[in-house]
């Protein structure tokens, strides 16, 4: 019964979009889709996978536009020339370090599976470069080049996965689901999908009850967001205008299923309409879209106006894990999206702009190299934990942590004098 | 002093942690300008401003996961559910995220769940659960169930403090029907220890919650027939007090375990065990279950009658027990 | 980021909004909200409920405009002119049965508390009144009217309240906590809000494995809908295109809190857009629009094209049950929507267009009057259930039901021959 | 007779179900396509056709939800968990919705909940966890947790012939080292009743789903010592089988509790107070736990190992206890 409108340019910044070449002049138009809702990209993909159930086998195929030009990357309106290169470098450091921990599985070092970002480092890094330095992020298990750039090291993530005592659980737990409240302010996520919406929201109302408004970042996946408690999470966010910046990777895959067949709606961003927040589309694969689009959701959560949802749009480049080969996925997708690849992409940029000559890349790829050799070592020799601490640390006793309000004590702790008064009340049930 | 309410006693306790810790805040659904469906929290937010009594949506997921989020960052929220039974609402949120936070990653999880819990009040299947078990068996939250106006005071501050999670169990039957003595000033009942409700020499009730009173009536009628039943009030269900099991068990030989949570997996089982493992030379005869029926708590006045422990049943076992 | 359209009015069906008499005629042009949701009613009162925190207490206020006239009854486009007064009497029932059972508590026959849909009896009752005779539904606490229309009796309601051995459920549960599998196709709601969202849809899935296309009505309430379980129902409902039809009661509260503090948006139906399914809203003490609107949802479910949710705007004219006062409620709300009483405005309708008398309506009503007083008489005289059956029935032994598919045996059961065979493919954990 | 895994077996089960009841389906995450997780539903898809083999969005609640429903109109529903660690995030609609619903109101839920279970494979807290407890202690909901291939085979089919919701927890570690000789034709293993796995008189070994395996090789070594264990195999946790419990007790007298899921709160508590009630008389030791440690699972191969009961654990108990 709703009426849709057709999607629409925005003339508001003026310029119109440039189609060669590799960057979009800054203030490119920024179109909006059906529902009003402002779409970044460059290019809008036009494809849909679908079930085939003739044949042998079920499965599943593409039908669209697969051989469109690979689009310009949009300038950046907050980076600075020198930030260009240091995201460059997280990125480029994400995606090294995921290829050292393949190795290490390969080589048996690993327990259990290893998890990969392919394709996804921009959407990773370039978010969380742009949070301050007093906010908070909680990741997920693709956003490891997020855990980098927030001040990690490759070293932890490789223990992690190891299994090493030496890792931020001491073993306890693997992969990405590990934290720090006391310094670089990282909530461990957990395997349940969107338990961390709310668990991000309410860190922003601690800190704003201790007169700090921060922007909390998380990321949730195009299946993980169908959990019920996604949006329990968002809902209390948006009504309580808490700091949550939320970025939804649409990357149209979650383990084996399309994202077709986990919502009836192309854009996620509208789910932002319902819930009376703002909304917005990107390409995850521009690194430049990224940060712009949490930049200003950053600064919305320090300005306490509430959370912003950002859909980006991108690919998983490999299987949801590495046991799994993702044959389900159709041929023609992954090269669709190889020719997107977020880093050949920016590198092409910076190095199109001149930011970046060839031999400085060659070099810093090198030094990326070598630290990750370096980490790779460390973590590698360390030891494991010894069984008997298993049995410790189920419960924080007396003196195993001073808990007090990181951002200062509450000021308006209360609003009127006056003692407790009985109640004699009606209630529910006698 | 004044003859307070457990009720009254739970606001006191929580008003005065309020009063005194500006970290501490309440959050839950209709808690603010209503007071909340008991009333638990009634006047609290003329007092203490909508900030820091915050009604949230209809969404128990969402309670547990702010509370959890404000306690990373040093705040200690106190989480109410209108009534426990909505806990299965938020299970995972506590069970996989709160409970397994400190062994996990190392961060603790300074915040109280509390709510109304237990039948007896004619709830129907939807509000009269005693949701403890699942919440014993969960490594990394403490479980507080308090029989008294005094305990209920002083263990909702303890919950307060307490560096981990607790789940704090308001029995509502006991909400405005019991009523003692309660000192209105700051004290607390640490967790972890049980309370000897009443001395006896020949067999011994464990028990908890609205149990402790049907236990006491059952030992006053008990008493005129010669038979002196001491009752030990665990107060705390997780960790356990084992030392205090143990003791009544060697001191009277003889036990019956009385719990209103239904039968299979409560809690019975587990001290039986306990029992069996700290003091089976001391048993002079089988450990006594009295518990609920393995049902859903029925609605009808008579079914929940039927459903539910009672006093002639703990004299009947009693009885049997103290002649075996 | 989001950009907002204005409220327009879709010219599409021509004719005006008529302003002054009671029925607005048939096509009214209909309004869409900024996103594009069409919006039936023919007022769309502003006003805001917001928090106060000056002075001793913390209380609400109301702002905005109280005072507007009471639209004009739209015209419906289904119902034939005798079914407006069945549905008529189905309101007036629904009314006076609760009234009844207001009484029965007084008396303290009632275990318990009493849940009145007060204001909302149009809600309940037309809506039902729109379903086929196969159709599915599941009510919540308030409504009560809808259980009337599809078959059971003021008696049944009334024995679940007094916990009467004869209640459905045997004296099991109360309230509307009951249901019927075999004749009446209700589902039994339970306590928790929103669960039974998903379960429609499974009512419906499970039909269309037998060929059938069902509607699968149920409600939510405003406060319940914040719920994340409604919305994994809702996008499941989606996904699968399955004949879940929602209405969502916006009656402005939930228990003691307003909507503004359970939500960001103004309008619920919104929410349609990010699951991809249809969205309307219209007045819910406008018994012909509820109507109408149920009625194309459950066509559009019958025709296999998926789930419909259509916001209900009104009012609880009650506390949350009987021992609420509803004190909280700023008095000039209560005053706005008494007067778009939904029982008086379509009683004036009919009376106005002739399709009823003034003696035809009195006989009416003491008809139903001394139907509900017979009930009330059994009811009222029928027994307590006897103790011991509490322990019987938990579970459903060999021979307590015979278990078949209702619409007939799964036809198509398979789509190849061929055996199971072995699987040696790569798995997550060894 | 083909050597069947633990894996194969379940997935046997489950197509003769399919393809001789139109009304049986399957539901969950990708089950389709994909075959599952673990692959117990690989090929189904080809075979039966997505709509009967059901991808959903990740929403365990919409999930069991719509299971529920659909067994509502008389289908026979089994749903997956990818891991059984999620089944928390639809804890609510399977407690108090489906389990609840024929003592309410009369509304069979003839459908079946499976997935993964249990650790030893190094998949950490979310991907090892051992929910029985929640459910054994949820009146309404059988729980089924075999230990072998043919038991796995047979019971499947129980449960989907079941007209109750039915919990039916595969042990992972079990999938593929497990295997055996298992008919490869059409029959059924009784919901209810347990197993003698290994005869003895010496004491007994009461015990399910992969510690049956740990039970059979503590008794391998302590039958070179001339004790001779008798190993009982619950196969069923919900209902339980107090009769099979009772008798083997009073065959040996003494007796071990041996479980993966976590202590306090573990099925050995209730079975430790069947026996009590029981048997009291028959003990002539104290009843033991072996258990795995009261903490989430850990991750790391060593912490995981000390964690878990192993086999020299049950060797030891077993000598002390004989020793009594
Ligand atoms: C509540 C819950 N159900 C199921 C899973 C199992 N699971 C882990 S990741 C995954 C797919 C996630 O897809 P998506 O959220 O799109 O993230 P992506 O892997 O594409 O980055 C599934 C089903 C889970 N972790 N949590
Ligand atoms: C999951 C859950 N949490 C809390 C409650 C307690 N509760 C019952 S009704 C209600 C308010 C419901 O408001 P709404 O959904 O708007 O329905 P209305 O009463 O306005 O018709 C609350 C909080 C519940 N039933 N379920
Ligand atoms: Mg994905
Ligand atoms: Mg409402």
């Amino acid at each position: 019964m709703a009426t849709k409108r057709k999607a629409s340019k925005v003339s508001g910044n003026g310029s119109k979009r440039s189609t060669n070449g590799a960057a979009a002049p800054r203030g490119s138009a920024i179109r909006v889709n059906e529902y009003g809702i402002p779409d970044w990209r460059l290019e809008h993909p036009e494809f849909e996978v679908f079930e085939v159930s003739s044949g042998p086998e079920v499965h599943y195929e593409i039908k669209g536009k697969l051989n469109t030009p690979v689009p310009p990357i949009r300038e950046s309106k907050y980076l600075r020339r020198e930030q260009h290169l240091e995201l460059y470098r997280w990125m480029v450091m994400n995606r090294r370090m995921e290829q050292a921990l393949e190795n290490l599985y390969k080589q048996s070092k690993v327990v259990g599976g290893v998890y990969f970002g392919l394709g996804q480092e921009a959407c990773s890094c370039a978010s969380a470069f742009a949070l301050g330095p007093d906010d908070w992020f909680a990741p997920m298990i693709r956003n490891q080049g997020a855990q980098l750039v927030r001040g990690f090291h490759a070293r932890d993530i490789m223990m992690q996965y190891m299994a090493k005592s030496g890792s931020p659980t001491r073993g306890k737990d693997g992969t990405s689901h590990y934290g720090d409240i006391e310094k670089r302010h990282m909530v461990s996520p957990i395997s349940m999908l969107g338990d961390l919406l709310p668990v991000m929201a309410g860190v922003s109302l601690g800190a704003r009850l201790q007169g700090k408004e921060l922007a909390c970042l998380t990321w949730i996946g195009d299946g993980g967001q169908s959990t019920g408690v996604s949006y329990e999470g968002i809902n209390f966010a948006a009504v309580r205008k808490l700091g949550l910046v939320l970025i939804v990777e649409s990357n149209l895959w979650a383990y084996s299923t399309p994202t077709e067949y986990q919502v009836a709606v192309k854009d996620l961003a509208n789910r932002a309409i319902g819930y009376g927040m703002p909304g917005v589309i990107i390409d995850g694969t521009d690194a430049c879209q990224v940060y712009d689009a949490t930049y200003e959701a950053v600064q919305r959560a320090h300005r306490g106006e509430g959370p912003t949802l950002i859909e980006a749009k991108l690919m998983r480049m490999k299987g949801h894990a590495i046991h799994d080969a993702a044959s389900y996925v159709p041929k023609e997708m992954h090269e669709f999206w190889r020719k997107r690849d977020c880093i050949d992409r920016f590198q092409k940029y910076l190095l199109d702009k001149k930011w970046l000559t060839p031999a400085q890349d060659e070099k810093l790829i090198a030094k990326v190299d070598q630290e990750i050799e370096a980490e790779r070592e460390f973590a590698d020799s360390s030891p494991m934990p010894e069984g008997p601490t298993a049995a410790e640390g189920v419960y924080c006793d007396a003196n195993c942590h001073r808990i007090k309000p990181k951002y200062g004590l509450p000021k308006k702790a209360q609003r009127s004098e006056g003692k407790l008064r009985q109640t004699e009340a009606a209630i529910h049930f006698k | 002093m004044a003859q307070t309410t457990y009720l009254e006693a739970i606001r006191q306790g929580l008003w005065e942690e309020m009063e005194s810790d500006p970290t501490v805040f309440c959050i839950g659904e209709d808690i603010g300008v209503y007071g909340g469906a008991f009333k638990v929290t009634d006047g609290f937010v003329h007092h203490f401003g909508s900030e820091r009594v915050i009604d949230t949506p209809i969404a128990e997921s969402a309670i547990v996961g702010a509370a959890f989020g404000a306690s990373l960052t040093g705040m200690r929220p106190v989480a109410e559910f209108q009534f426990m039974d909505f806990i299965g609402c938020a299970f995972n949120q506590i069970v996989n995220m709160v409970a397994k936070s400190h062994y996990r990653w190392g961060a603790p999880a300074p915040l109280v769940l509390r709510g109304p819990a237990g039948g007896g009040v004619h709830g129907g299947p939807f509000h009269s659960q005693n949701p403890e078990m699942h919440f014993v068996h969960t490594p990394g939250i403490k479980v507080v169930a308090p029989a008294t106006p005094t305990d209920a005071k002083g263990l909702i501050k303890s919950a307060i403090r307490d560096n981990n999670p607790v789940l704090f169990l308001e029995h509502k039957f006991l909400y405005r029907r019991i009523k003692e003595e309660v000192v209105d000033q700051d004290y607390t009942v640490p967790i972890g220890k049980a309370r000897i409700h009443r001395e006896g020499r020949d067999l011994s009730i464990i028990t908890y919650a609205a149990m402790v009173h049907t236990a006491q009536q059952a030992a006053e009628l008990l008493a005129k027939e010669g038979i002196e039943v001491e009752i030990l009030d665990l107060r705390t269900l997780s960790p356990l007090d084992r030392g205090a099991i143990t003791a009544t068990v060697k001191k009277t030989n003889k036990v019956i375990l009385l719990h209103e949570d239904t039968r299979t997996g409560g809690l019975a089982g587990e001290i039986a065990a306990v029992i069996n493992e700290e003091a089976f030379d001391d048993l002079d005869g089988p450990i006594v279950r009295i518990t609920s029926l393995d049902t859903p708590v029925p609605f009808s006045p008579p079914l929940e009658h039927f459903f539910l422990p009672k006093v002639e049943d703990v004299v009947r076992e009693a009885r049997r027990l103290r002649a075996y």
